[in-house]
């Protein structure tokens, strides 16, 4: 009997693509941009580059898209890789004298960060869903305090893992399967695992409906506080495998390692077209989002169209413009 | 006992038969305040149970109670004769307990398959079975006659639409006890006529049905029993056909409530003062043209989805529209609700909880909101404002538990009382109302009858949409009736009854002065 | 008052303050230190206020994060009545401290400047990393251009590496696969030439050329001492001048010593030959 | 229950009691505690001090609470007043030769730093509002490229005012009236201002309903985008202002001014109980949350409790500490 037309499959469809290309076309012009100013860009050295640096950003961006898709924010990843990266450090020095160094002791500083990563994530989810404070005030709160626990284990200097042991952690961020680096890998497996956990199960439809409104999902039968909890606990394991992938790079932290990351994450996920109100969330755009901003940073090295100290402007200009072209999406807010 | 239920007239349940869910001596407070007395009462299986009783009667409060959205103060809810305590709403669906919210319960930015099974999602395995859940929401669609696409945007769907939605979300629970919450204040008759038929459905399958409305002839037709509230306790108990409408309505209210409508008022002689042309919207409202005349009570009926809302949005600036509208004679142009303000036109919204009232705010801050000018120069005069809210109190009978409650915690009936105190408090000399009656009691309907008149006396032109027939056959001299988006037909005089602007609006016949 | 450990360097600074410190506090009980370290300039003069109105300090030593923003606020101290000495950066007004106790920066720039020269006598293509954008650092790079004027060496480019590895690590990627050919890299501190490193191995074009860092970090110090080939040597900026301003200042309480001055440690090459006697091996830097 | 119940009896009043307390509770512990562990902390040469500095953060923290409260936000403040400061100073520089060193220069370059403030707002707002871009995306940009632009225009290095000038300038800062320095005055009658017009005018009412629900406000003849915008010029200009008090104080500008305040604006105003999400702030409570923030660092240089690297654990305890002491409200989220 009712004359329904919000279903035209024409318009939704419209819609649809309109968002989606949004951060897509914004990356396609960066490539081509890239590729004019210097043809190298495309070499697979480069991109391999580019995105072995993203994977750290890529993968707690992923994480972080759930937080913010239920509603949440998390500005204590940056620091909280530095916090992890020096426990594991010291952790796994500790341990050479007992465990000599081996496969052994590298794997229980992987463990260990990835467990230290779950508390982190545990301690923010519950002050936030239990106490009820804003997620803004506590995760800014810990960004504050793991910047100045590293700072004070590392006695305002580097913790730096034993050097031999170094040169066996190495090939986790340097080695890799046909040519593509483990990073590499790890990240487009969690961006996958993520992208299905977004549009295929329970969960991400719950994380979606909190966002959305908080009391519908809990008049719904969904766990609205264990739902919250989780998204914390999972992006907190996702921040300590980027460190495990973080520490044999260079084999040390301090407390100027991921400095402004927990920034870049939250940028990557909403460029990406995440709404930073919650209800909406993709994962692949994230990943399109992490991109753009590692070939920024990648172009403006491999150019010197201006001082350097202008990349700055640039980067904030191509941020804005990369999202102004999905404005469509945002309107509807 | 199936047949006996398949057809309306189904005898009463005899007291033999156990109860499935029952209430005995609850009690309510919020705060300081007491909602419920002592309230007892029993669902059986197989009876549709009806529940009425003046706004703020504390209907609603009962039925969250049944359901577990929320707790007693004090007393037993009873399930299959054990004392239970549901400690949330999941536990009592869990058990088989399913309530239909008056105010929707539905997340804008899910789609409406999304929200249909939000929580109890199809799964294979880990992943969700898309398939199967489409199918499902289309099915269930289906059965309400209500062709929406399961994946259109809740946000972007009209407000019976949702209503449909949260009914195809409480069968896809297939509860044994089903708690409607007014699902028909914004229904259509024809979706009135649906719903009806998926509730004798569920009588045959012996489901228990509690059901609140305020359109009593519904509760005469459907009801096996009667439980009358007022002010918190139940004042009555009757079984089918003990009571006629007139008589539910002064069990409730407390007084008689004969000739609810005044004597209708042609205004044939009076200057136009709206003029619409040839107005669009998108693929909504097509080319649509009326006029509005000083002093004139015009009622705009229409299926659902009809393009009633939309073209008064248009009219209201909310919406991008192209079309010529003259006020007093002169073309004006709307662009958005201050430009509409300005030109002495206001719109009650249909959806009050998405666009009428700030839940989260108090009344006096919901109530001056629209006419905030009035109440300020430099600074807001507070003691205006106050009296601006004793005398909506008072003129729209608001019962609230304290002046500074939060409207999202106030009675769905009384929430709509504030927001007609609060359109008719810019004082707009054209005032379109979009379903106003919506969830109000009879009592206060009667009162508000009066007040549109006499607010027709005094000069002002009065748009209605509404989507009941009685309203708009008693309240109008003369109505416009809508099919897909266009002016099928207009009647006036003896025409305006049920049976010529059913007929219009379904496109049966191209009776009265159609535009097409 | 001190800037933070936000770099090595920084780092080294602050423990070679914290240590000295404590053992002074040891010897001389009749002292009391307060240290302060700030994150940005107008934490700075918050905490030299601070130290004016609620510790009534007889000295300040400040390591000022810009000169501008801190010479009034030191002035005004200066004006108290107190001792005031001066690490590394100067004051943008003369005569305000009674002891100075500085590093070089136009220096430490000429120093490895010279380095590269004596290097690469026939020229050669470099890369150059910058610190964080401030006055030292543009000291230091100026003084480098200075010194390989008209030697033939060309810089191919110069990016910011924050005094940071990562950042560091970054801009030296992008550096080798833009440029197939460069013979040295100037990382211009340690902790940048740590980066470097780590971008060259992975590039691996580790043996094509050679980086000179500087601040004499003790691991980079090791490695020349060891006579590494891509670390053939560094220059020093010795974040332990904090010490010695610290114990001077002391020494003037303690003692009648005539300690007031001007005394700039220079910025000296280490090379394998003298490398042993540069290496602290305790100290986090 | 809810901020509306001001005038409520009983439980609601309670309520509001609570909600009220919350932060002040934590303030007045500040105090205690600062007290005992050094007396001269109640001196008045200290509040002074206290107070003064805090000004920055609190004016334009006020701005912010508007922002906030109508459901935005800016992380560019920071920037803005690096970069603002720094033209100023190039400004008044500039004019010397031709006006000479005198009030007139300065009186020319308070004008540019207001109106600086007021257009960088608008910037912001009108890319908000017009645009429809996420205002995260936009002030995130804002303050990349605000922070690069002081950078270049310091050629990396430091932006000073002309020393004569900035003498007869400093009285700005260090001066005052009856003993009570101009930059706490200012702050006292912005607070002041900004607590009527969120209390007691149509624009504060506006605001609100904006942040709680855009539709209705829409629905109810509020002119959503001019209002937004308006908060972010509002802002702008008070950045201007704390930007035409902080020149005197330091006489000069570089990529450190400024630093990391956009954290500590926004953290102000959530400890004072404004709601992230929108729809409800009060003035009052932002000017409580500055002077918590303002205190513990005081406080923190009062005494060398721990390695001063421990400090920002300390802090970052504190302001947590600061919120749970007032869940009970952000518990109605
Ligand atoms: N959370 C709450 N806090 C305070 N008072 C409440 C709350 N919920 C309901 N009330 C009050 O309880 C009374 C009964 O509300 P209820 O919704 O049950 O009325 P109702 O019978 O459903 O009326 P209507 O016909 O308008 O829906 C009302 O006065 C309402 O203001
Ligand atoms: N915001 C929207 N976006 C897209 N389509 C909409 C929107 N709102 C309503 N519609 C569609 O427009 C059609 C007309 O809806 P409308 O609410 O005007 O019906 P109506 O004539 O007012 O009847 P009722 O008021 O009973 O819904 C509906 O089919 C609905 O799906
Ligand atoms: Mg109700
Ligand atoms: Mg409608």
């Amino acid at each position: 009997m009712s004359e329904t037309t919000s279903n035209a499959p024409g318009k939704a469809g419209f819609k649809f693509d309109l968002q989606a290309l949004g951060p897509i076309l914004a990356l396609i012009v960066l490539v081509v941009v890239g590729y004019l100013l210097n043809p190298d860009f495309l070499g697979s050295k480069n991109i391999t580059n580019v995105l072995s640096r993203s994977s750290f950003i890529g993968i707690m961006a992923v994480g972080m898209t759930f937080v913010i898709t239920a509603g949440g924010l998390d500005l204590s990843v940056g620091s909280m890789t530095a916090f992890i990266a020096g426990i594991m450090i010291m952790v796994m020095n500790g341990l050479i004298p007992s465990l000599g160094t081996n496969w052994g002791v590298i794997l229980v500083g992987m463990g260990t960060g990835l467990m230290l990563g779950a508390a982190a994530g545990a301690v923010n989810g519950l002050l936030i869903t239990r106490m009820g404070i804003e997620a803004f005030i506590v995760t800014l709160g810990m960004m504050v305090i793991f910047r100045s626990l590293v700072t004070w284990m590392a006695d305002g200097g580097t913790i730096s893992l034993n050097f031999s042991l170094g040169s066996i952690y190495e090939p986790v961020y340097y080695g890799g399967l046909f040519g593509i680096r483990w990073p590499i890998i790890v990240f487009a497996i969690v961006a996958i695992l993520g992208e299905i956990a977004m549009r295929h199960t329970a969960y991400g439809r719950h994380c979606a409906a909190i966002g959305s409104n908080e009391q519908v999902a809990r008049y719904s039968a969904v766990h609205v506080k264990n739902v919250r909890l989780m998204t914390y606990i999972v992006l907190g394991i996702l921040v300590g495998l980027a460190s495990v992938l973080y520490v044999p790079r260079l084999g040390s932290a301090s407390n100027s390692t991921g400095l402004l990351w927990e920034l870049e994450t939250i940028a990557a996920v909403i460029i990406g077209g995440t709404l930073l109100s919650g209800g909406y969330g993709r994962v692949w755009g994230t990943v399109v989002g992490v991109l753009i901003l590692g070939l920024i940073d990648n172009i403006l090295n491999l150019t010197d169209l201006v001082s350097p100290y202008l990349n700055g402007a640039i980067q904030g200009v191509i941020i804005i413009l990369a999202v102004v072209l999905q404005r469509a999406r945002k309107s509807s807010r | 006992m199936s047949l006996a239920a398949a057809n309306m007239t189904g005898a009463p349940r005899t007291e033999s038969a156990a109860p499935i869910l029952a209430l005995s001596n609850v009690q309510r407070s919020f705060g300081p305040i007491q909602i419920l007395f002592d309230i007892s009462m029993e669902l059986y299986p197989g009876e549709v149970h009806a529940l009425i009783g003046e706004n703020g009667a504390g209907k609603s409060t009962t039925m969250k109670i049944m359901s577990g959205y929320l707790a007693a103060s004090d007393g037993e809810v009873v399930l299959d004769a054990a004392p239970v305590t549901f400690a949330r709403s999941r536990e009592a669906e869990a058990m088989g307990v399913t309530l239909i919210h008056q105010e929707f319960n539905l997340a804008q930015q899910l789609s409406v398959e999304e929200n249909i099974f939000l929580g109890h999602e199809l799964k294979r395995g880990f992943l969700l079975d898309h398939a199967a859940m489409r199918a499902q929401t289309r099915d269930l669609l289906g059965r309400l006659e209500t062709p929406l696409d399961p994946r259109s945007k809740t946000a972007d769907i009209s407000v019976p639409e949702k209503q449909m939605v949260e009914i195809a979300k409480a069968l896809s629970r297939k509860a044994r006890v089903l708690i409607m919450d007014e699902p028909t204040a914004a229904l259509t008759t024809r979706e009135t006529e649906v719903l009806f038929r998926q509730i004798d459905r569920l009588k045959a399958e012996g489901t228990a049905i509690l059901y609140t409305s305020h359109k009593l002839d519904e509760v005469a037709r459907i009801a096996d029993r009667i439980t009358v509230m007022r002010d918190g306790r139940i004042v009555r108990t009757a079984q089918r056909g003990e009571l006629n409408e007139d008589q539910m309505a002064e069990a409730m209210v407390g007084r008689d409530l004969s000739d609810m409508f005044p004597p209708k008022r042609p205004a044939d002689g009076a200057e136009p003062v709206l003029e619409v042309e040839g107005f669009t919207i998108g693929t909504l409202v097509k080319d649509v043209s009326f006029a509005l005349r000083r002093g004139e009570i015009l009622g705009f009926a229409g299926l659902v989805g009809s393009g009633r809302t939309e073209l008064m949005e248009g009219l209201f600036g909310v919406r991008p529209s192209t079309g010529s509208v003259a006020i007093n004679g002169a073309p004006v142009r709307i662009h958005n609700a201050e430009d509409a303000m300005k030109a002495g036109l206001v719109y009650l919204p249909e959806d009050r909880k998405e666009n009428g009232l700030i839940l989260t705010q108090d009344m006096r801050r919901n109530l001056t909101l629209l006419a905030l000018k009035k109440f300020s120069n430099i600074v807001i005069d507070r003691k205006a404002e106050e009296a601006a809210l004793d005398k909506a109190i008072e003129e729209f009978d608001i019962r609230a538990p304290s002046r500074d409650v939060l409207v999202g915690n106030m009675s769905g009936g009384n929430q709509q009382k504030v927001l007609l105190a609060k359109i008719m408090l810019a004082e707009p000399q054209i005032v379109i109302i979009d379903e106003p009656t919506r969830g109000i009691d009879v009592g206060t309907k009667q009162q508000f009858y009066t007040f549109i008149h006499a607010l027709a006396d005094a000069g002002h032109s009065v748009v209605v949409i509404s989507s009941e027939m009685t309203e708009v056959i008693g309240l109008c001299d003369r109505v416009a009736v809508m099919r897909r988006g266009r002016i099928a037909g207009e009647v006036t005089g003896d025409d305006v009854n049920e049976d010529t602007i059913v007929r219009l609006a379904m496109g049966l016949d191209k009776k009265g002065n159609g535009h097409e | 008052s001190i800037p933070a450990a936000t770099h090595g360097w920084a780092g080294g600074m602050n423990f070679h303050a914290k240590t000295t410190i404590e053992r002074l506090e040891a010897t001389y009980p009749e002292l009391d230190f307060v240290l302060s370290t700030a994150s940005d300039p107008a934490k700075q003069v918050n905490d030299i206020e601070d130290m004016m109105a609620t510790r009534n300090i007889d000295a300040l030593v400040v390591l000022p994060f810009e000169s501008e923003p801190l010479t009034a606020p030191v002035k005004r101290v200066k004006a108290s009545g107190a001792w005031v000495t001066v690490i590394d950066r100067g004051l943008s007004e003369d005569g305000i401290e009674d002891l100075y106790v500085a590093g070089d920066n136009p220096g430490f720039g000429t120093t490895s400047g010279m380095f590269f020269k004596e290097m690469m006598p026939d020229g050669g293509k470099i890369v150059v990393l910058r610190g964080i954008p401030t006055t030292i650092d543009n000291e230091r790079v100026e003084g480098f251009q200075a010194a390989i004027e008209g030697s033939g060496i060309e810089i191919l480019a110069m990016e910011h590496g924050n005094w940071n590895r990562d950042d560091a690590f970054t801009v030296m990627q992008d550096f080798l696969s833009k440029y197939p050919e460069i013979d040295a890299v100037w990382a211009s501190d340690d902790d940048m030439a740590i980066g470097v490193l780590g971008a060259m191995k992975e590039a691996d074009r580790t043996d094509e050329m050679w980086v000179l860092g500087g601040a004499g970090m003790k691991e980079m110090i090791k490695r020349v001492a060891d006579g590494d080939a891509t670390i053939k040597a560094n220059v020093t900026y010795p974040p332990s001048m904090s010490a010695t301003a610290i114990e001077m200042t002391a020494l003037n309480f303690v003692s009648n010593a005539p300690v007031s001055g001007k005394f700039v440690i220079g910025s000296v090459l280490i090379t394998q030959d003298n490398a042993e006697k540069f290496y602290y091996p305790d100290s986090p830097f």
